[in-house]
């Protein structure tokens, strides 16, 4: 019998996820002995954690190194996602413990968890397998199964958790399908090998079982986006999550979702680029419009941000349908400000609510403004940011976004968009309307403004601001970590 | 002297800045009435320095412009702020200046004790600047400042009794239907402008410049339309048909202001820029013959209206109508000389016409007051026998009417009887010169009647005024009657410098006068004139006769009726009740036009506001906002909360998806 | 020195907002007294602009430092002025003391936001009028709206939200269009070596017709929207009705300004041949414009109303004399602009005085004020005549250009239906001066207004001032304005068609000077307004 | 020798069945249960082409199914339980406290 | 022969897979499901995967549906109150059946990829199943192999989480 080969272990290529991975555990253990009241230092811990996780990503920045048999790669294109990935953690951690002591489920779990579904995350963003990408998908998902209901005692988290579950188990199956079918039609499941196959041999839209593979392979996707019409989860979940995961969940997962989605129609699929770009818009068209129309409609501030995330995730797909380096840059820019001001909308949101997750009403922020002013300010920087106006950071997203299909002579769609970008005005000004136009109508009860709270709203304030009027560094960066 | 031309207009603006940003502080009623008049008077004396030197120089010279400085250069426009000094401006200056010191002296007197003197003074004096700008505008825009300038004045002193709704009602309709007139003026201007332009290349609004290039015009066309455009700004100024509506309505004002603004000086100004412009008008035959059919049918219109009117300053109101109609009927027969001669004569006998009226108004006010009667110290039916009263303003009263009505001697007679003569003489428009004429004859007839009816109503008789307040009734003031007895003077002399060459004992010094500023209008009028029809000394004799006869007849059937048998107006009424209904009511020209233009404007404009710009263009813009609404609540309902129904929406997102693609 | 002028006064009011904000709330005095200061500052720091303008057509004060550079992409912050943004900065500087002082007292309540909206929305304007760069203005312009959404929430009247929201949303459906359309045109550009987005380089660019079309579409749009023409006018009254004092000054008198300055400045030059196709259209609706505002204004019963209605008639005419693109229109058009904002601005602080006394703008709650407040009433009658356009007052002289120069060009019947509305200004204008000030003084609550105090006094001054300075000396500022603005109308004029194989030839597009009759005394020097191709087409 | 198409249609209706079961049932678990169906037809399908194709890397994905399937039943099964704890119900009519 | 095997045992994979769906009682349900999983067992030793069919049997029969059968026990859930409305019946089994059509179609239609690779029957029956599989597995599939590892960890914090006693 031959002794296996071990392949070259090329342990730099994973280093981030196996120093977080470690991080995580060493927490798992570190939690039996931590009594309920503190679980808010293992918090920290896990900051540090990703503090570490961030410091050896930067050497790994230009170089772009494969490992394990080419089942992962530490590309720039992987490199700033996972800053993504690691910036969205941190900050909802930074606003997860006081807001569990609120609602009185202070486990500690909650961070090595969601350390684990950053790993899967990392996972999605530099796996060149489908095998890696589905397995870093999985990861990713139970743990947000798991943190959505989170809150256990709380009937709409058992609900929201439930219902991704069902749903994400469900849209598994047509992920999985259609890599079988990808599969099956070139002979292997690995990113690279699928392309040079298609490249060598011709396959093209012809071959409907690539066709067929491609397809389900992008519900998949979209589901984990939340893209129309694979996005009515969304909503649901979002409002049923405990809040601080709401915001993890609205920006980490979408991003990992958009990396690998990206990854597999722009390197595996290069060649059928006619078909799924054609896909793309519509679900982009569709998207935007579902997701800002009934946004105008919601009452609960968390749904509306729901309902935001998905019109966002179609504004990505406006890039991603272009399909070429201004857009890709787009996307990969719009996800880092995006977590920037989703987080800090959602901090906010934490802080004017009230235990069992009551006061999320937009009619409840009358008078915000007013009563607190520098946290109204900070809110209105988020809100105009998501909504797309200059100076912030949203705006030049967007701008890259459009102007990436503008480029690829998609301008009918950035004509869609820009439309829904101005629908989309109306439910932020709603906000806005409320929190400065109208009295104040009752006192606002406060999770005390601990210092969490404070560096992250700094933080967020700072990655909306700076990228949107100093943009060119940010812009370089990603315009060197697309894929082409 | 002339190169101090700048003076003129600069006096009655000190005056009003002076009175109008201290004048409240001021107080002294002397002290502003002085500071008003002083200044005034100074632009007289300037402008008799001027008149002077104009004399001392060879005709062909007297044109002088003097610019200030550059005012609106844009592109090939170019207007300066620049004054032009020739014979007809210096006849104006002299009119405005030497009428208007005449009128603010006579204002000292007449608004004493009114609670906005100042205010009125500093509008005096603006007036006066303005109307000295638009005479002595060395381009139609200049002049267009003042043209507009005076229409400002107009308003602000018909609106002074501002409390009065008429009053701010009459000032608005004089400032709007001037507006109509200014409209056609600027369209005038842009006509000319752009055709010298786009045909010559010479880019110009400057009178000299336009005249030493008018022989480059045709004769009508494009002229036609401009000189149209240009008349319809004169009917405005100049309130003929059909913009003369304003002129009877802003008699709100005080009497003064009629006397100089509405009389004197501003409704002249549209038969001004005619003769100013003569040498373009005479290029367009057709405009020429609208300008003589407007001023023909103006003069008898506004003549049958005024005689049935009761109010004294109303009937002068109309009598300056129709007298304005002949001036334009002189300007359409191309006897531009004459019509300016007629301006300058009826500047002064309109002029004390108003003021006796004013002295007459001022008389019985102050004896209603003194009684504590509320009764109309401006209606004619209440005076009568106020010859008694009133000495000197009923000498000089009835001078000017004799003057109006054309008795010879008079300064009336000289004036209108040219402009009968030319009418009927000159050869521009054919058989209807003699239409005209007709026309003009039946005018003067009425003019004399209403005329002599106001003098008879007013003056002889009886009294009807209250017997309580008889005793109060007393002559006014010296500063009242002095300008009345100069202006009665000059309503007398005046027409002696314009004497025509016929009755030979004085040299027509007035046409020689302007002669260089007529010649090339008349030397164009040749070009198309139905050749040389030469009249004889003894037609010309005749008509002359003629005419007065046709004002002894009118001055006759108004004793006969209001001296003699007192009982005819009222036979004559009830025997044409309709007839002197809709005369007395002015031939509902205002009910007419309230029906075609003001109430469709204000009902178009709720309309629009209420109807379209609320409900249609708002309704878009709304309803777009709703219709997104209630899409968005279409869309809510499939986000049932129903885990199955999202899996049916995922799987139906798949199957349809591959149908596309696999089927296509 | 030169160079950093523009950045300082834009940027001036920035740095006063840091300052406010340290500043105690409940100081409203010195809150007051600080941003006026600021402004005052601003405007001074600004005048420099004027003395040291070399009247000629180049861009001065430039400043161009590389901003973003990613991708396809380099934006530079780039800033300048010409002739034609040169007045509009002052404008702009000038009018914001005005502003602040006008709701002096009228604001009490959160001060602190108010001031630093306005220093904000100053920055915006400012920046706006002086960027270079496609994206730089961009981002200015949509960074005036955010202060001023808040002026008009916050601090407006009963309806204030809804005019607030549909002030925002309004103009920035037009603005993402425009949006778009600046990315295409920059795409478009780069195929042609265009590298950044200065709008220098698109000046030259031969666009197809079809993309002219589109982009021309867009750009008009957002403007159309601003300025705004019939039928996008409807957020105008809503938000002039519902905005305080200062914020309708500064809507009228600089903000709607951006919409036609937009139209010079980007829409007409860009897109020569969509111009020429859409003039007729753009004109239609500023004449429709003019005569439905005028009448819809004829029958306001809001004083504040009917002066916005007033507002869009008057921008109607800026539209015909700048699309009769000729020196005489064009300067009309801008010279129009700076008197609504002199003019306009004068009627919306009289409408507020009146408004902080007795709280009503309807104008069958007043009528004979003449009579209680004489300083007021005169200051009124100015204003409004200036208004109505009367010789001697600024508005005249823009007013009477935009017709000349309209009636000269192509839009000759345009522009005689237009000039009705001159008509039809005088009868809204004084019909509402008549119900407001003559009359009997009948309502009891009027009977013990006070008249205007020396602050109010202080803040007309130096716009009556104006209105008598620009309408009896306006050269100054034409003169100023000429070569920017026969730069503007070559660029906006139609290049010759050249076949493929023909170079352009770079004096191919100064045709027109070439072309002008040698010779000829009556036209100016270096003012070939005269078209090459004119007399051809009349009789 | 039975041809590969046997294979892929056999799991295709499997995958459809499971569809169906996943659209129709209302036990949160039966859900699961189909969802599982669905998985185990691919997991055919893998195995089905690894066979086809000669390599293994179909049969390894298969594998990796299995692990997620099990990691799936886990935590939703602990989700059921804990809704269950809270709801006394797993019916998924019963899941609409949030909508709209 | 072989293919007449094969039909039956699909036949009976078919039908337990339709029980699993129609059955009322969810236990049925799972015991039909245990039943289809041992057809599908079959049918991976028919495709030479012995090592598949015993994980199969073992890890998805065995230990998965194990638990959920316990959890059906222990949450004691009777059969569902009653059916789904006929209308949603109806739109669920058309699209499953729209989708049946549309595979079979596209995988009548389309073909695989040409390449083969080197296991074959010769192979297998040479080395052994279970050892290619593992020294695939530890070697090309070290990576998402040692991910699995995470992913239980995952499923074993998160069950715990969910439903430990204490909070």
């Amino acid at each position: 019998m031959d002794t296996i080969a071990i392949p070259a272990i090329n342990l730099a290529v994973i280093a981030p996820e196996v120093v977080l991975s470690v991080v995580a555990m060493a927490l798992l253990l570190i939690n039996v002995f931590v009594k309920s009241e503190q679980k808010g230092y293992l918090g920290y811990l896990s900051i540090a954690g990703i503090l570490g996780t961030l410091l050896m990503l930067i050497p790994a920045w230009g170089s772009s190194v494969e490992g394990f048999s080419g089942t992962i790669i530490q590309d720039n294109f992987a490199i700033f996602f996972k800053v993504i990935f690691l910036i969205s953690a941190a900050m909802s951690i930074l606003i997860t413990d006081k807001y569990l002591e609120r609602e009185g489920c202070n486990q500690g779990e909650i961070y090595p968890l969601i350390l684990f579904a950053t790993v899967g995350m990392m996972l999605m963003a530099s796996g060149t397998d489908l095998m890696t990408i589905f397995l870093g998908l999985e990861v990713l998902s139970v743990s947000l199964y798991v943190l959505a209901g989170f809150n256990r005692n709380n009937i709409k988290s058992n609900e929201a958790g439930l219902k991704y579950f069902l749903l994400g188990a469900f849209s598994t199956g047509f992920l999985l399908y259609g890599m079988a079918l990808t599969y099956g039609a070139t002979g292997t499941t690995k990113i690279a090998k699928i392309a040079s196959y298609i490249a060598m041999n011709g396959v093209s839209s012809s071959n409907l079982m690539l066709v067929a593979g491609m397809i389900l392979m992008s519900t998949g996707f979209a589901f984990k986006v939340a893209a129309a019409p694979f996005h009515m989860w969304t909503p649901d979940v979002y409002e049923g999550a405990p809040t601080p995961m709401t915001a993890f969940m609205s920006v980490g997962p979408k991003a990992a979702g958009f990396a690998a989605f990206a990854r597999v129609l722009l390197v595996a699929l290069p060649a059928l680029k006619p078909e799924w770009s054609s896909l793309l818009w519509v679900l982009a068209v569709l998207t935007m419009t579902v997701g800002n129309i009934t946004a105008l409609y919601q009452q609960n501030i968390k749904r509306m941000l729901a309902y935001s995330s998905i019109a966002h995730a179609g504004y990505i797909l406006v890039g991603f349908t272009a399909g070429n380096a201004v857009g890709t840059a787009g996307i990969l820019f719009y996800m880092l400000s995006y977590a920037f001001m989703n987080i800090g909308a959602f901090a906010i949101i934490i802080l004017v609510g009230k235990k069992g997750e009551e006061n999320s009403n937009v009619s409840d922020y009358a008078g915000f403004g007013y009563r607190h002013p520098v946290l109204g300010i900070a809110f209105c920087i988020f809100l105009f940011s998501l909504a797309g106006i200059p100076p912030a950071a949203g705006f030049i997203g967007k701008f890259y976004l459009f102007s990436g299909a503008i480029q690829a002579g998609y301008i009918w769609l950035a004509v869609i968009g820009v439309l829904n970008s101005a629908a989309s005005v109306y439910y932020y000004l709603r906000v806005m309307v409320f929190m400065y136009f109208k009295e104040p109508t009752e006192d606002f009860e406060w999770v005390k403004l601990t210092p969490a709270f404070v560096l992250c709203l700094l933080i967020a304030v700072i990655g909306v601001l700076v990228p949107g009027v100093l943009p060119g560094l940010f812009l370089e960066l990603a315009q060197k970590a697309v894929l082409m | 002297m002339l190169d101090n031309v700048w003076l003129i207009p600069l006096f009655p603006l000190i005056g009003f800045l002076i009175n109008g940003l201290f004048g409240k502080k001021i107080k002294n009623e002397a002290v502003i009435g002085g500071i008003g008049t002083l200044m005034i008077f100074l632009s007289f004396l300037v402008s008799c320095g001027i008149l002077m030197q104009l004399v001392g120089m060879p005709p062909e010279q007297r044109v002088f412009e003097k610019v200030m400085f550059p005012w609106i250069h844009a592109g090939s426009f170019k207007a300066d702020m620049a004054f032009l000094v020739d014979p007809l401006s210096a006849v104006m200056l002299m009119v405005v200046t030497g009428v208007g010191s005449l009128i603010h002296l006579y204002s000292i007197g007449y608004m004493h004790g009114e609670e906005g003197f100042y205010r009125f003074f500093a509008y005096l004096n603006l007036f006066c600047m303005s109307m000295l700008l638009l005479v002595l505008g060395a381009n139609m825009l200049v002049m267009f400042i003042g043209w507009e300038g005076v229409g400002l004045c107009s308003y602000l002193l018909i609106g002074y009794y501002f409390e009065k709704k008429s009053a701010g009602d009459a000032a608005k309709k004089a400032f709007v239907m001037n507006r109509v007139g200014d409209f056609g003026f600027l369209l005038g201007l842009f006509v000319l402008f752009w055709w010298f332009g786009s045909n010559h290349n010479i880019w110009t609004i400057n009178f000299v410049e336009i005249k030493a290039a008018s022989h480059l015009l045709p004769y009508g066309g494009v002229v036609t339309l401009a000189t149209l455009c240009f008349f319809v700004g004169a009917t405005g100024k100049s309130a003929q048909i059909p913009l003369f509506t304003w002129l009877p309505d802003a008699m709100e004002g005080p009497t003064p202001v009629s006397a100089l603004i509405h009389a004197a000086t501003m409704v002249t100004a549209g038969v001004y820029m005619i003769a100013r412009m003569s040498f373009v008008f005479i290029k367009a035959p057709e405009t020429m013959m609208v300008v003589a059919v407007v001023g023909a049918l103006t003069a008898i219109f506004a003549a049958t209206i005024g005689t049935a009117q009761n109010d004294i300053k109303r009937v002068l109101a109309y009598s300056t109508v129709s007298q304005l109609g002949f001036m334009f009927l002189a300007m359409g027969v191309g006897a531009f000389g004459a019509g300016i001669f007629h301006l300058m004569t009826h500047a002064f006998f309109k002029a004390c016409l108003f003021l006796g009226s004013g002295s007459v108004i001022h008389a019985m006010h102050h004896a209603l007051h003194k009684g504590h009667l509320h009764d109309d110290a401006q209606d004619m039916r209440n005076m009568g026998g106020l010859r008694k009263a009133l000495p000197i303003t009923f000498i000089t009263f009835l001078v000017s009417t004799i003057a109006i009505a054309g008795i010879p001697g008079f300064s009336g007679f000289f004036s209108k009887d040219e402009i009968l003569w030319q009418a009927f003489a000159n050869p521009y428009h054919g058989s209807l010169n003699i239409l005209l004429w007709g026309i003009g004859c039946i005018a003067a007839c009425f003019t004399a009647f209403y005329m002599f009816r106001l003098v008879f109503m007013t003056f002889f008789g009886e009294c009807r005024i209250n017997p309580k307040v008889k005793e109060y009734l007393h002559e006014s003031p010296l500063v009242i009657t002095i300008p009345l007895m100069v202006l009665g003077f000059l309503a007398f002399v005046g027409g002696f410098i314009g004497m025509p060459k016929l009755l030979g004992m004085l040299p027509n010094y007035f046409e020689h006068w302007l002669d260089p500023v007529f010649e090339l209008a008349n030397e164009y009028g040749k070009q198309y004139a139905h050749s040389g029809a030469h009249h004889s000394h003894a037609l010309e004799f005749g008509l002359m006769a003629f005419s007065v006869v046709v004002a002894l007849i009118g001055i006759s059937i108004a004793y006969t009726m209001y001296m003699a048998n007192k009982s005819l107006p009222e036979k004559f009424t009830s025997a044409f009740p309709g007839l002197y209904k809709v005369v007395y009511n002015k031939w509902y020209v205002d009910e007419i036009y309230d029906f075609l233009f003001v109430n469709p404007c204000k009902s178009f404009g709720n309309l629009l506001w209420k109807g379209f710009d609320v409900v249609i263009v708002d309704g878009v813009v709304n309803g777009t906002a709703k219709l997104v609404m209630a899409f968005s609540a279409g869309l809510k309902g499939l986000q049932s909360g129903y885990v199955h129904n999202y899996a049916m929406g995922m799987a139906i997102g798949v199957v349809t998806i591959i149908a596309v693609y696999v089927f296509r | 020195m030169n160079e950093v002028i523009l950045s300082l006064m834009t940027f001036l009011p920035l740095l006063g907002v840091f300052i406010l904000l340290f500043i105690p709330s409940n100081n409203h005095g010195l809150l007051r007294g600080f941003t006026l200061l600021v402004t005052v500052l601003t405007f001074l720091v600004s005048i420099p602009l004027v003395t040291g303008f070399v009247t000629n057509a180049d861009y001065q004060f430039l400043l161009n430092i590389p901003w973003i550079k990613a991708g396809p992409f380099k934006m530079n912050y780039n800033v300048g002025i010409d002739g034609i943004s040169l007045w509009l900065v002052m404008l702009t500087t000038f009018i914001m003391p005005i502003a602040i002082l006008s709701t002096w007292k009228a604001v009490d309540q959160r001060v602190k936001g108010y001031m630093a909206c306005l220093l904000l929305l100053e920055v915006g304007m400012l920046g706006a009028f002086v960027s270079l760069d496609l994206f730089l203005f961009y981002i200015f312009w949509e960074v005036m709206l955010i202060p001023m959404y808040f002026i008009i929430g916050i601090w407006g009247g009963k309806n204030r939200i809804y005019a607030a929201v549909k002030f925002f949303i309004y103009t920035m459906v037009g603005s993402l269009l425009m949006l778009v359309a600046i990315i295409a045109l920059y795409f478009k550009g780069m195929s042609a070596g265009v590298t950044d987005f200065s709008i220098l380089n698109f000046f030259g660019l031969n666009l197809d017709p079809v993309t002219q079309t589109w982009m021309f579409l867009a750009f008009a749009l957002a403007f159309a929207i601003k300025v705004p023409m019939f039928p996008l006018h409807t957020w105008l009254p809503d938000a002039h009705t519902e905005a305080p004092t200062a914020g309708s000054v500064i809507l009228a008198a600089v903000l709607l300004k951006m919409g036609t300055y937009g139209y010079v400045r980007f829409a007409m030059p860009l897109f020569p041949n969509a111009l020429e196709r859409f003039t007729p259209l753009i004109a239609t609706l500023a004449v429709v414009g003019i005569i439905y505002a005028s009448l819809v204004a004829m029958v306001q019963e809001d004083v504040k109303k009917l002066v916005a209605y007033s507002s869009v008639a008057h921008l109607g005419f800026v539209m015909i004399g700048l699309f009769s693109l000729n020196q005489m229109g064009v300067q009309g058009g801008m010279l129009q602009m700076l008197n609504h904002g002199v003019s306009t601005g004068a009627l919306f602080l009289i409408v507020g005085f009146i408004y902080e006394r007795r709280h009503t703008r309807l104008i069958t709650d007043f009528g004979g004020l003449s009579k209680q407040m004489p300083i007021f009433a005169t200051i009124f009658m100015i204003v409004t005549f200036s208004s109505i356009g009367l010789p001697g007052t600024n508005g005249f002289v823009g007013e009477f250009l935009v017709l000349l120069g309209g009636f000269e060009s192509k839009l000759r019947w345009y522009t005689v239906v237009a000039s009705s509305g001159v008509i039809l200004s005088a009868v809204y204008m004084l019909w509402m001066f008549q119900r407001v000030m003559f009359g009997k003084l009948d309502n009891p609550k009027n009977q013990n207004l006070k008249d205007l105090d020396a602050r109010e006094i202080a803040i007309m001054l130096p716009l009556i001032f104006m209105i008598f300075f620009m309408g009896l000396y306006p050269k100054p500022f034409i003169d100023k304005m000429a070569p920017a603005i026969d730069k503007v109308i070559q660029q906006s004029r139609i290049r010759p068609a050249v076949a493929a194989t023909i170079p352009v030839q770079p004096s191919m597009q100064m045709a027109p000077q070439s072309v002008k009759p040698a010779g000829n005394p009556a036209v100016p020097e270096g003012h070939p307004a005269v078209p090459a191709g004119k007399p051809a087409g009349h009789p | 020798m039975v041809s590969l198409n046997f294979y892929l249609v056999l799991s295709a209706i499997l995958f459809a069945i499971g569809t169906i079961g996943v659209l129709t049932r209302r036990n949160a678990i039966v859900i699961f249960m189909c969802v599982e169906l669905m998985l185990n037809a691919v997991n055919l399908t893998f195995i089905a082409f690894s066979k086809y194709l000669g390599n293994l890397d179909g049969q390894i994905f298969v594998f990796f199914v299995m692990t997620v399937a099990a990691a799936e039943a886990a935590v939703g099964l602990a989700l059921m339980i804990a809704y269950f704890k809270n709801r006394e119900s797993i019916d998924v009519e019963d899941m609409n406290l949030m909508k709209w | 022969m072989e293919t007449l095997f094969f039909l039956i045992v699909a036949a009976i994979a078919v039908i337990c897979s339709l029980m699993v769906v129609t059955n009322k009682n969810p236990i049925n349900s799972a015991l039909s499901l245990i039943m289809t999983f041992f057809c599908l067992a079959t049918l991976y030793v028919m495709l030479e995967a012995p090592f598949m069919a015993a994980i199969q049997v073992i890890v998805y029969a065995g230990a998965i549906m194990v638990l959920i059968v316990f959890v059906i026990m222990l949450l004691n859930i009777k059969s569902e109150a009653g059916r789904r409305t006929s209308h949603a019946l109806f739109m669920g089994i058309s699209v499953g059946l729209l989708l049946l059509v549309q595979t079979w179609y596209l995988l009548v239609k389309s073909s695989l990829s040409s390449v083969r690779g080197t296991v074959d029957s010769a192979m297998i029956s040479k080395v052994g199943h279970t050892e290619l599989i593992g020294k695939s597995l530890f070697t090309d599939f070290l990576l998402p192999f040692e991910i699995t590892s995470i992913l239980l960890l995952v499923a074993i914090v998160g069950a715990v989480v969910l439903s430990k006693k204490k909070l």
